[in-house]
C-alpha cells in the first residue's frame, strides 16, 4: 500500500477568488508578509501498489481529479507505508 | 478505546465514573435500582444519552403539557417526528422545529448543518415530503470578529446543507443582542407534505419484524452529543471537538427519496431517524411506544471506523441514518429501494415480546436493559422555582422615557440594526426557490408556498422576541405566538397550529426556572385564544457561557392555510393613491423596545401589554378583509414602531407615502401590540371601513419615492427618500460583515 | 416531442424541469430517466437539471459526467440531437467536454439565489427562438460554482460565432464576459446557469423561462411535423 | 520571498464525503487498487521572508486557515524562490 498525494491549483492566469479572500483575510489579520495566496486541493489516496502506478494516476488526474482547463496537477508517491 | 479497557459495572460506582458522562448520584441509585444490579459502561451510556434533557424532558415536562396540543385539525401532537396537521383533501401538513445551539457554538458550519439535516429527517421520516425550511438565529453583535466568523459560518452551513438537499429555505429570523455573545442559538424547522395515508410512526411494533439499518456508516463522531447538548458551555468545551458530527447533504438527499419510497411499501411497520443519542434513542423509543423489546447485534451494524466498541456505537451521532421496523421476510423490498439510491442497508435486530433492549457483540450480551427503564422512567424533576427580584423591580420601574428628538435620525438608526435591518445577505445564500412553490419569498411578514394541484398554500413564519420575555415572561410569551400569528394573518392565512424551541439558560437556577413557567403559561393562554395548537416542539437547556444565562428565549414556528391563492398578501405598498390606514392606538411602554435599545445600550422597565381577546378580534377582521379582496398590502407593527413598518412598506418599491398623526414619539416608534398597516384601494376604502372600523386613515400611498410623515397641523416629523431608506436598511449587515476591526 | 430529464443522484431541480416541460410545453412525453439508463436515444431532447449531483464534490459535475447515462448523452449529444443544461446539467455539460471553459467559485465565494436580468444575445438558437435578440428576462439564478472561465481566444471564438446566447446584465458572479449560457459549435447542446424552470408563472415571480421550453419545441415541431 | 505549503486534511474519524465520492467514482472508473481518499486543501503563500516564519505560519493556521475543530494542518516552507 502506497500514499499517492495529489496536488492540484488553478493555471496560472486563471483568476482564484478563493486565494484571493484568503489574502485579504490574512492581511486584514496583520499578517500582510503574505503577499499573495493560491487555494488548491490536497487529496490523498491510498492506492495498492502495482505495475504502472505513475502512469495510472496521472489517468485518474486527467480523468477526474483535476479539470484540464483551469487546473494543473503534480503528485508525489509516499513508498513508506504510513504507520 | 477497546472494550478490555472499559471500567468495570463495579468501577463506574466506586469512581462515580457515571458523573462524567452526566448521570447525578441520585439518577444513578435509580438506575440500579431499575436494573436489579450496577450497569456496565454500555448501559450507564445508554442511561446518560436518554436520561438527558435532550431526550427526556426532565426539567420541562411539566411545562410542556400545559400547551394545548388537541384539536379537531391535529392528527398528530407532540411525541412522534414531528406534528401533523389536516388541511382538507386528504392531505396533510407536517414540522416540527429543533435546536442545535452548542454544536454550532462549537463548529458553526457543520453545527448549523447537521442541524437541518436533523430536522430534515424528523418530518420526512413521518413519509412526509420536506417542502420548505426555515430558521431561527440569535448571535451577539456583530462588532467582534468571532461573531461576525460565528454568523457567517452558521448562514453558509444552512445553506450548504439545505440547497443540496433541495428544499427551499424560505424564511425565518434573526436577533443580535450581547445575551447571546458567548451562546449563539441555532434552531431549524421543517415543513412537509403528505397524503394522510401515507403517515408513518416510529414504532416497533410486531414481534419478530426484523429491524433495519439505513444511511451512512456509524463513525465516532458526536458520541455525547446529547449530553453536551445538556450541558452549559464553558472553556473546557473546546475539548468536547469530537463530538461535533459532519454532515452529507447528499447522501442525506438519497435517504430522503428512499425513506418517502420505503413509506409506500406495505413492508414498513415502523422508522424513525437516528437523531440526538444516535441507535439508543431510536431503538428505545421505538420499542417503547409498541410496548416490545428488541434485540440487535451490533457487529452488523455497518460501520466506518475500525474497533468500534458497542458504547460508541449505541451513542453515536453520526448523521444521514434511519433506523426502520420491516415486516419480517420483506426485508428484500426494503433492500431494492435502498440499493437502488446507494445506500447501505443492514437487518440488525429483531422485535422481541420482552421489553428488553438487548446488545450483543462478539458473541456476547453487553446490554440488557428493560425499554422502559431507559424512557418511562426517566426521571422528571420538580424544581424549585422563584420570581427573581429584578422582575418586580422592571414592573414599578416609572415608565421610560425616549429622549429622541430628531425623528429623521432616529428612524436611519433603527433601520440600520441587524434586527431590524434587512437579511437579504442572509436569504439570498439560501435556495428559496426550489420545487417551484415559493410564492412569497423571505423579505414579508410570512413565506407563501402553494400546493401543487390545488388552490390553497400554505404560510409559515418563525417569531419570539427575546427581551419582552426577560423583562416579563409572561407577557412575552403571549406576545410571541401573537406576533407570529400576526405575521400568518398579514399573508392571508389563517394561522393552524405551531411548533416551538424553548431555549433558556440553566433549569437547576430557580430563577430561570420562573422564567420557563411563566412564558410557557403566556404561551399556553394565547395559543388556547387563537386555537393555535402546539403539535411539535423541542427544549435546549443550559445555553450559558461560565453562568451566565441567555435571555429566555422561545421561538414560535407557525403554519396557516391561505384557502385561496388570491388571498395571498405581502408587506409592500402596491400602487399610488391606496389609501393607508393603521389599526390600533400606540402606547407609550417602551420596555424591550428597539429604540430603548438604542438610546440606553440595555432594556428595562414593562413591555407592551397583549390584550389576547383584542388581538384575536383584531387578527380576524384583517383576515376577512383580505379575504374579501378589499386588502393591497398589509404589515404588522413590529420592531421599531410605525415609523419602521412604513419604511419597510415602501422599501423595494416606485413609491412613497404621505401621512399625518399625533406629533408623539409612541405613535411614530413605539411596539404596541395587535397593530397594523395596511393600504387599500380607493374604491374600497368605504367597505373596508365597515369591515374595520377600528381603522383609521393616517394617508395615500404616492408616486414620489419619499416617506413623509407629518403631524396634523402639518409640520414635519419625518421626512426621507425611499431609496436612502433603502440603502441604510439593506447596507447595515453588509456593513459590519466588511469592518475589519 | 419526447423528452427526457435525466435524475442524477443529487439532482434537484428535476421534477421542477418536467413540470416545465409537461405543463408548458406540448410534450407528448417527458419522462424522469435515470442515471443508470444505457441510452436515451429513443427522446427527442434531453434535459440535464439542476441540483448537486454527486453532492458536487471535487468540482461541479466533475463525477456526475460519469454516470452511466452520460456515455448515450454524448453519444446523441454529437449526432445533434437537443440537449440542454441548466446550472448543475451545465457544469455537467462543461465538464463533459459538450461545452468549453469551466466553472469556479462565484467570485464573492457565496451562494446566490435572486432573481436577476439575463439578456438574450443570440435568438437565432432552437434554444431561444421564441425571444427577441436584446430582450431583457427575469430569470432566478441559485448557484454557488457559476463564475464561468474560458481563455481569451476560446471567448473569442463563442462570440464571433454567436455562440453566447445569455448574458447577465449585471456582474453577478464573476463570469468572464457575464456569460450565462453558451451553446456548442453545432447550436445543439446550451448550458446556461439561470433557472427557466423557476420563471413559469407570473405567480411565481416570472414567466420569461416558458419561452426556452416553447423554443426547444417549435424547434422539434417545425423539423420532425412537416410531412404529417 | 519564500513559498509556503500548507496542507489541512479532516482530523482522523471525522467523516470525509467528498473522499467518500471520489473514491466511489474512481472504483466505478476501473481504479480498484484506490482503497481510501481523502480530499483536503493545499495552501499556497507567497510571503516576504523575515523573523518567526515559522510561528507566523502557524499562528494564520490556527487563526485562519484551518478549522482546529475538525482538521489537522502541516506546512512545509520552500525557500528557494520559484521562478
Ligand atoms: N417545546 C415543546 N413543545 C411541544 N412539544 C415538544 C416540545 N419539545 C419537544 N416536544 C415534543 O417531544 C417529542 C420528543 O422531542 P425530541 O426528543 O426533540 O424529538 P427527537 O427525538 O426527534 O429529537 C417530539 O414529539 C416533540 O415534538
Ligand atoms: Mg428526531
Amino acid at each position: 500500500m502506497v500514499n499517492v498525494h495529489v496536488y492540484i491549483t488553478l493555471k496560472e492566469g486563471v483568476l482564484d477568488p478563493q486565494g484571493h479572500a484568503v489574502q485579504n483575510s490574512l492581511t486584514a489579520l496583520g499578517y500582510e508578509e503574505v503577499e499573495k495566496v493560491n487555494v488548491g486541493k490536497w487529496l490523498r489516496l491510498e492506492v495498492a501498489d502495482g505495475n504502472n502506478l505513475d502512469s495510472r494516476v496521472e489517468n485518474m488526474c486527467e480523468q477526474l481529479l483535476a479539470n484540464p482547463v483551469i487546473e494543473n496537477y503534480t503528485y508525489h508517491v509516499e513508498r513508506e507505508a504510513k504507520v | 478505546m477497546s472494550l478490555q479497557l472499559e471500567p468495570t459495572a463495579e468501577e463506574i460506582h466506586a469512581e462515580r465514573l457515571y458523573a462524567d458522562i452526566g448521570v447525578k448520584d441520585h439518577e444513578y441509585e435509580r438506575i440500579v435500582q431499575l436494573m436489579g444490579r450496577k450497569p456496565n459502561y454500555t448501559e450507564i451510556g445508554l442511561f446518560s444519552v436518554l436520561w438527558s434533557e435532550h431526550c427526556s424532558y426532565k426539567h420541562s415536562k411539566p411545562l410542556l403539557k400545559q400547551f394545548p396540543s388537541t384539536a379537531p385539525h391535529v392528527l398528530q401532537g407532540p411525541g412522534e417526528g414531528a406534528g401533523v396537521v389536516d388541511i382538507g383533501d386528504g392531505q396533510a401538513v407536517v414540522f416540527k422545529v429543533e435546536s442545535h445551539n452548542h454544536p454550532s457554538a462549537v463548529e458553526p458550519y457543520q453545527g448549523a448543518a447537521t442541524g437541518v439535516g436533523g430536522i430534515l429527517r424528523d418530518v420526512f421520516s413521518m413519509g412526509a415530503r420536506p417542502i420548505a425550511l426555515l430558521n431561527s438565529l440569535r448571535f451577539g453583535p456583530l462588532t467582534t470578529p468571532r461573531m461576525r466568523y460565528l454568523f457567517e459560518e452558521v448562514v453558509a452551513g444552512i445553506s450548504g446543507y439545505g440547497n443540496c438537499v433541495g428544499v427551499p429555505t424560505v424564511g425565518g429570523e434573526i436577533q443580535f443582542d450581547d445575551t447571546y455573545d458567548g451562546n449563539p442559538l441555532v434552531n431549524a424547522m421543517c415543513i412537509g407534505l403528505i397524503d394522510q395515508n401515507d403517515l408513518q410512526k416510529g414504532i416497533a411494533a410486531g414481534v419478530g419484524n426484523t429491524v433495519m439499518y439505513v444511511g451512512a456508516a456509524t463513525g465516532r463522531d458526536g458520541i455525547h452529543g446529547a449530553t453536551f447538548a445538556s450541558e452549559e458551555l464553558n472553556e473546557d468545551s473546546a475539548d468536547k471537538r469530537p463530538s461535533v458530527q459532519v454532515g452529507d447533504p447528499f447522501t442525506e438527499k438519497r435517504v430522503l427519496e428512499a425513506c418517502l419510497e420505503v413509506a409506500k411499501s406495505d413492508a414498513l411497520v415502523g422508522i424513525q431517524d437516528m437523531g440526538a443519542a444516535g441507535l439508543t434513542s431510536s431503538a428505545a423509543e421505538m420499542a417503547s411506544k409498541a410496548g416490545t423489546g428488541i434485540a440487535m447485534n451490533l457487529d452488523l451494524v455497518p460501520q466506518r471506523e475500525t474497533g468500534m466498541t458497542p458504547y460508541e456505537m449505541m451513542l453515536s451521532e453520526s448523521q444521514e441514518r434511519m433506523l426502520l421496523v420491516v415486516e419480517k421476510g420483506k426485508e428484500t423490498e426494503i433492500e431494492v429501494i435502498c440499493e437502488k439510491w446507494d445506500l447501505e442497508t443492514a437487518a440488525i435486530g429483531t422485535v422481541k415480546e420482552d421489553m428488553r433492549l438487548t446488545l450483543t457483540f462478539h458473541g456476547d450480551v453487553v446490554a440488557d436493559v428493560p425499554v422502559t427503564a431507559l424512557t418511562d422512567e426517566a426521571p422528571v424533576y420538580d424544581v424549585p422555582s422563584e420570581e427573581p427580584a429584578d422582575f418586580r423591580e422592571h414592573q414599578q420601574r416609572p415608565v421610560w422615557q425616549p429622549q429622541s428628538s430628531d425623528y429623521n435620525e432616529t428612524l436611519l438608526q433603527l433601520l440600520s440594526q441587524p434586527t431590524i435591518a434587512n437579511k437579504e445577505w442572509v436569504y439570498d445564500q439560501y435556495d428559496h426557490m426550489v420545487q417551484t412553490n415559493t410564492v412569497v419569498m423571505p423579505g414579508s411578514d410570512a413565506a407563501v408556498l402553494r400546493i401543487r394541484g390545488t388552490e390553497k398554500a400554505l404560510a409559515t413564519s418563525m417569531d419570539g422576541n427575546s427581551r419582552y420575555i426577560a423583562l416579563d415572561p409572561k407577557e412575552g410569551g403571549k406576545i410571541a405566538i401573537a406576533e407570529a400569528a400576526r405575521n400568518i394573518i398579514c399573508s392571508g392565512a389563517q394561522p393552524l397550529a405551531l411548533t416551538d424551541c424553548l431555549n433558556y439558560g440553566s433549569p437547576e437556577e430557580p430563577s430561570i426556572y420562573w422564567q420557563m413557567e411563566q412564558s410557557t403559561a403566556g404561551m399556553s393562554e394565547a395559543c388556547r385564544t387563537f386555537d393555535t395548537p402546539v403539535v411539535s416542539g423541542n427544549v435546549s437547556l443550559y445555553n450559558e457561557t461560565n453562568g451566565e444565562a441567555i435571555y429566555p428565549t422561545p421561538v414560535v414556528g407557525m403554519v396557516g392555510l391561505v384557502e385561496q391563492l388570491d388571498h395571498v398578501t405581502t408587506q409592500p405598498f402596491k400602487q399610488a393613491g391606496d389609501v393607508i390606514y393603521i389599526i390600533g392606538e400606540a402606547e407609550p411602554a417602551w420596555g424591550g423596545s428597539e429604540l430603548q435599545l438604542v438610546e440606553d445600550g440595555k432594556i428595562s422597565g414593562q413591555v407592551p401589554t397583549m390584550d389576547l381577546e383584542l388581538e384575536q378580534a383584531r387578527q380576524q377582521q384583517v383576515l376577512a378583509a383580505i379575504r374579501a379582496g378589499l386588502v393591497q398590502s398589509a404589515h404588522d407593527i413590529a420592531e421599531g414602531g410605525l415609523a419602521v413598518a412604513l419604511a419597510e412598506c415602501v422599501m423595494g418599491t416606485e413609491l412613497g407615502a404621505d401621512v399625518s398623526m399625533k406629533d408623539d414619539v409612541a405613535e411614530l416608534f413605539a411596539e404596541t401590540q395587535s397593530r397594523y398597516v395596511i393600504s387599500v384601494a380607493v374604491e374600497d376604502a368605504e367597505a373596508f371601513e365597515q369591515a374595520i372600523p377600528a381603522a383609521r386613515c393616517y394617508g395615500t400611498v404616492t408616486d414620489e419615492k419619499v416617506l413623509r410623515m407629518k403631524t396634523t397641523e402639518g409640520q414635519k416629523l419625518i421626512e426621507q427618500p425611499t431609496d436612502e431608506l433603502h440603502h441604510v436598511w439593506k447596507g447595515a449587515i453588509p456593513c459590519f460583515l466588511k469592518s475589519k476591526a | 416531442m419526447k423528452a427526457a430529464v435525466i435524475v442524477f443522484p443529487g439532482s434537484n431541480c428535476d421534477t421542477d424541469m418536467s413540470y416545465a416541460l409537461s405543463d408548458f410545453t406540448d410534450a407528448e412525453t417527458v419522462d424522469l430517466v435515470p442515471y443508470t439508463a444505457e441510452s436515451v436515444a429513443e427522446y427527442d431532447a434531453i434535459f440535464l437539471p439542476g441540483g448537486f449531483s454527486y453532492g458536487d464534490y471535487l468540482r461541479s459535475g466533475a463525477i456526475a459526467r460519469f454516470a452511466p447515462v452520460m456515455q448515450s448523452v454524448i453519444a446523441e449529444a454529437e449526432q445533434g440531437k437537443t440537449v440542454l443544461g441548466i446550472c448543475n446539467g451545465f457544469q455537467i455539460l462543461l465538464e463533459a467536454g459538450l461545452l468549453p471553459g469551466a466553472m469556479k467559485r462565484n467570485k464573492d465565494l457565496k451562494y446566490i439565489c435572486r432573481t436577476v436580468d439575463v439578456k438574450v444575445e443570440n435568438a437565432d438558437t432552437r434554444f431561444s427562438g421564441e425571444y427577441e435578440k436584446g430582450e431583457t428576462l427575469r430569470i432566478p439564478i441559485a448557484h454557488g460554482e457559476g463564475n464561468y472561465e474560458c481563455d481569451g481566444q476560446t471567448y473569442e471564438t463563442l462570440k464571433k460565432n454567436n455562440r453566447i446566447v445569455f448574458t447577465y446584465e449585471a456582474d453577478v458572479n464573476g463570469s468572464t464576459g457575464q456569460i450565462a449560457g453558451i451553446t456548442n459549435e453545432a447550436g445543439n447542446v446550451l448550458g446556461m446557469m439561470p433557472h427557466p424552470e423557476r420563471a413559469m408563472e407570473t405567480l411565481l415571480g416570472s414567466e420569461d423561462g416558458r419561452r426556452l421550453f416553447t423554443s426547444v419545441y417549435r424547434h422539434w415541431r417545425d423539423t420532425h411535423v412537416v410531412t404529417t
